[in-house]
């Protein structure tokens, strides 16, 4: 059973990846699991400058759902390329770089920065961030700066490229198109969807910083649907996220049309379940003569 | 290359019991843990297959027991998930990641300054395994505990013959009338420490934490807390469990990898959520 | 203890109502609840020719959420004005007539049809109902259809006119706004988000009509977003709804800037959820010497 | 004016047993539901307190004993929600809504004309409750009931001294070799029945129902079938569990409410799911 995939251009030997915040750079997780069972890893949200992050509480279960306002929390581009990726590349497991920033000229200058790097082995541009007051979210919401921001970083970085969106919107198929347009090699959906809870006892919303982003089993409908809609929509290969906590969840998503799937939630809860997620999509192949996974990619649809 | 420190357990319970009310305890076989936890340390438990609730949940180890290979824990139910934990039974198995979090292990220091411990209601309970090592380790050992009433006290079982356990209850019902606190700085103001300067260790609430840190500036003395955060992951990868550095430094540390075990001067205690 | 509230001119006695879908026309529900629990109940969304609704399977359970494609099954505006609301009037609730159509002039020739029957209190314009194909979310993810479609309603109808907002938009405010300058009283928020489930052993999608409305405890935490957002946004009241299942949830809402609650799949649930979540509020104000409920509406920003 | 009928109610689990392999019975105390309700209607129970499974889960009785207030099920653990219920023990209380549906009785019909009920699987479940009364009236019953193998026919009970039961099994380990269609054919062409016009009551998967409703046409008998759907309510409020109604008309019928007995000639059995 062959279980390897393309993210364009990115080849991998399993199409489960890291979802970008619930992995930090690897040192964490690599005393709790296994990373050689990812396909491939994607880092934390990094930016140019160093991020200190927003005000705890940052984390609120919800049902079926985990809210989080971590608000991109991170060392900065320098550290990241210059100490975090050369330990994490040791592993030999693909690393996407994924970057945030507040305009299409940081976006460039970061990409610039990443591509000088010998450990990255694809961007993924977060446009999705509903976590952070400027920029973020708001370049995946709008077409036209969904495209300057893409064509932004493929100015700065020839590698594969990939465009993280936001369920955010009325129509994810333009927004996707754009960024296609605009020189995407793949796309990742969804980030998380803005919600929010409030603490009945204090009156107040439980999150520091209001409101937070809602991952988990909660989205997988509304994930797929985007997985859906979106792989119909454009020809370049859709990374698949949004509650995935299992091998059935990551089946659903890659016959909705995702060529990898993601981890996020899933990971804070069971370091593990990349290996019983490749396991099990192993396994239902197997049990059913599916000798390749590209066999059910979009199997829903075709 | 095996990096793996942290297991994920599929645990028998081995015991499980309501110490009283709402305060529960329960033993499990996890030899890969108890083999490398140290006290302090904390594992992650999962309520079960459905998504609601979704996150496993939190809790110091009360007991390590690398020779028999099990572990303990003690709670209070406060919601959901530690009342699912209330009515498990002996005998079925739960998923627990662990050891988690850095742990306090007895040091030189300990050894010769001696160890004041400070516990609030069930704070106790992790420090029973630290405790348990400093007799072993031979360390001058200090204990004062403090809770509402008789009636909610731990049992804090060998520790009282081994060492000095001073109790404080609100209502006076058992040992001094008032706060921990209060005892504490009584005892200190009294000159019960004599000359040494003891490493304290604190766990409880707050507001408690708090107070003795204000009591160990006067008199001078280290001391180490630990705390509690809203936990998703609890080993070090959501950034969620953020506690604000302290001295005009800038960001956060994170409880669960960082701490839970922190110096009282690294942290911003008065801003600390959970 | 006083529970009463008002929604743009029409006043409740109680907060919680049946939301629309979820009670039918009250035939079925007085079987099994006491409608005089609700402040006001909503019909099941009306067309002016009757709708015989989408194919099964309709309905899929989710994490903590459902998701629905009825596709507006309903017999039609004359059977609803002649038949249906005036059994339905014996109960003395107020009634909320929820209506769609797929075009402003279907709008206005609905509203005007409602406008003639004695026993509406209000109209809830639905510009938000993701099961049909042609108008639905259509008119509640652009700022000027939304617009159009409340001026449409807003001139054949003169009483409390309702708007019923989809969360399946980049900015709520947005629409929110457009619909009271069209017109509208009130607000209702949120319909479902579009989700969709794939059944891995047959690799198709579960629902007939391949997505559906995702609705429940699942999507509280967005549902609860944009009441937090709308209701600061705008200056008319807001019925809050979106997986309330206890008094709790409702209160979440209450706090959150809503002045009524809507209770749609949790009455799937717990036909007695309308008591059990108005006598809950009611021992939680009381409890903390809360004399009104308009004390605490909107509490969480105020 | 109390206009309920339906009523949700806190049942004491009386019995709980696993009959053999993935099959449970429970007898739940519910007075109310047990005091009104008719053989083929069915209760909607919720799984507990979680949000995750979401929706209760219908379930056919199996018994109505109104004299004694209790209700019993039968059921096939298929899935999340009926292995929860299957960790259920005797003395807890689960909330049961109910009765639902519209159920049958024995009419004047049925007790001039006699009944035939085919069952297949579980299906013979909800039946039992039918072929009680039918015996009660001194309706004249047969009964046909096919399973897979001998170990997978339920018990019939007192059915088989007080009316004739015809057994099929797919391996033939009992009774007729073959399905229970097939019996029925030949029985029916063997003129077993003599000039009545007996109704038929069906109840089972979707495929065997089809195949009785072909038989049925041909021997010119009434057909009642017992459908299943996806529900999400039960109880007619959410338009989710329909069937598409036959003879060219257009719509659907609830399975809930309109049904989930349906005459055969109303309904488009090809295209029901569930
Ligand atoms: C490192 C660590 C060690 C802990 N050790 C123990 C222990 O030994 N014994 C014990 O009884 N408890 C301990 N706790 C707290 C314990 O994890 C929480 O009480 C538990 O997670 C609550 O779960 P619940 O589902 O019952 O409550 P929920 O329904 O989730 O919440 C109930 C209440 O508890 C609060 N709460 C929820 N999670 C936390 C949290 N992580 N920290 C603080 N408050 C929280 C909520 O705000 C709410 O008020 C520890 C927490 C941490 C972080
Ligand atoms: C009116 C009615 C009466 C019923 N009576 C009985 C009975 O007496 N005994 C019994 O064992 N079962 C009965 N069922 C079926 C029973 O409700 C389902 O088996 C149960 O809901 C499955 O729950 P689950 O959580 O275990 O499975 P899930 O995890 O929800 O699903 C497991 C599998 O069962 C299928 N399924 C889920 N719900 C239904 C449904 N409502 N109808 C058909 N298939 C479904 C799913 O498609 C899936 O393949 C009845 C159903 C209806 C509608
Ligand atoms: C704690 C946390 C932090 C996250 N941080 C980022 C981030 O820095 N960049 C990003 O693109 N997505 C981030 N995400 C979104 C996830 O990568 C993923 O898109 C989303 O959570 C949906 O997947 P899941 O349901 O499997 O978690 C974060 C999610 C969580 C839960
Ligand atoms: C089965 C079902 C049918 C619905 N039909 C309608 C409808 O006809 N018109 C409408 O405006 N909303 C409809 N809704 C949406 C609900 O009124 C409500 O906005 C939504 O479900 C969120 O609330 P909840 O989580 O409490 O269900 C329907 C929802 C469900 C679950
Ligand atoms: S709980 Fe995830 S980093 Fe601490
Ligand atoms: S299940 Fe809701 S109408 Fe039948």
């Amino acid at each position: 059973m062959n279980l390897s995939t393309h993210i364009g251009g990115l080849a991998l030997e399993n199409p489960v990846i890291a979802a970008s915040g619930t992995f930090g750079y690897g040192e964490e997780y690599i005393k709790a699991g296994d990373v050689s069972w990812f396909g491939a890893v994607s880092i934390k949200g990094t930016t140019i400058a160093p991020r200190a992050g927003n005000p705890p509480p940052r984390t609120c279960e919800t049902p079926s759902g985990l809210l989080n306002s971590i608000g991109l929390e991170n060392p900065g581009a320098r550290v990241v390329i210059g100490q975090k990726l050369p330990w994490l590349a040791r592993f030999s497991v693909p690393i996407i770089a994924n970057i945030s920033a507040v305009s299409c000229e940081e976006f460039s200058e970061l990409a610039g920065m990443f591509a000088k790097s010998p450990h990255v082995s694809a961007l993924e541009v977060n446009v999705s961030c509903p976590n952070v007051k400027a920029g973020g979210i708001a370049f995946g919401t709008s077409a036209d700066m969904c495209y300057e921001a893409t064509r932004a970083v493929r100015k700065a970085w020839k590698g594969p490229l990939i465009v993280k969106l936001t369920p955010n919107v009325a129509d994810m198929r333009a927004i996707a198109k754009a960024a296609v347009e605009g020189g995407a090699d793949a796309l990742s959906l969804i980030n998380t969807l803005v919600g929010m809870a409030i603490d009945i006892h204090s009156m107040r919303p439980v999150l520091g910083n209001i409101t937070g982003g809602l991952s988990g089993p909660a989205i997988k409908p509304v994930a797929l649907r985007c997985v859906w809609e979106v792989s119909q929509a454009v020809s370049v290969p859709v990374i698949g996220m949004g509650g995935i906590c299992s091998a059935t969840d990551a089946l659903e998503f890659i016959m909705a049309g995702a060529s990898a799937v993601a981890i996020g939630t899933g990971l804070l809860i069971d370091p593990e379940l990349p290996r019983k997620v490749t396991q099990g999509i192993k396994e239902y192949c197997e049990s059913r003569g599916i000798e390749s996974l590209q066999e059910i990619v979009g199997a829903a649809w075709r | 290359m095996d990096l793996r420190q942290i297991h994920d357990v599929d645990a028998r319970i081995v015991r499980l019991s309501n110490i009283r009310g709402n305060l529960y305890s329960m033993c499990l076989e996890a030899p890969e843990i108890a083999r490398t936890a140290k006290p302090m340390q904390f594992v992650n438990i999962a309520l079960g297959d459905s998504t609601d609730p979704l996150l496993r949940r939190p809790f110091s180890l009360s007991g390590i027991h690398p020779d028999r290979g099990t572990i303990g824990i003690t709670w209070a139910v406060v919601g959901r998930g530690t009342q699912i934990m209330a009515g498990w039974q002996a005998g079925r198995s739960v998923r627990v990641l662990g050891p988690l979090g850095n742990g306090l292990g007895i040091d030189r220091l300990c050894i010769d300054h001696g160890l004041v411990l400070v516990a609030g209601g069930t704070g106790i309970a992790p420090l029973t395994p630290l405790a348990s090592q400093a007799l072993e380790k031979e360390a001058e050992l200090q204990v004062f505990y403090g809770a509402r009433s008789a009636s909610e006290l731990l049992d804090t079982g060998d520790l009282g013959a081994a060492c000095m356990v001073h109790l404080a209850t609100e209502d006076g019902s058992v040992g001094f009338g008032g706060l921990v606190t209060g005892l504490l700085e009584a005892r200190l103001s009294a000159g019960a420490l004599g000359n040494g300067r003891p490493t304290v260790v604190s766990c409880g609430p707050k507001p408690m934490l708090n107070h003795v840190k204000q009591i160990c500036n006067r008199h001078g003395l280290p001391l180490l807390v630990s705390l509690e955060a809203r936990m998703a992951c609890g080993y070090g990868v959501c950034q969620g469990c953020v506690v604000p550095r302290a001295g005009g430094k800038q960001g956060y540390y994170r409880v669960c990898t960082d701490g839970p075990v922190f110096r009282a001067e690294d942290i911003e205690l008065g801003e600390c959520t959970g």
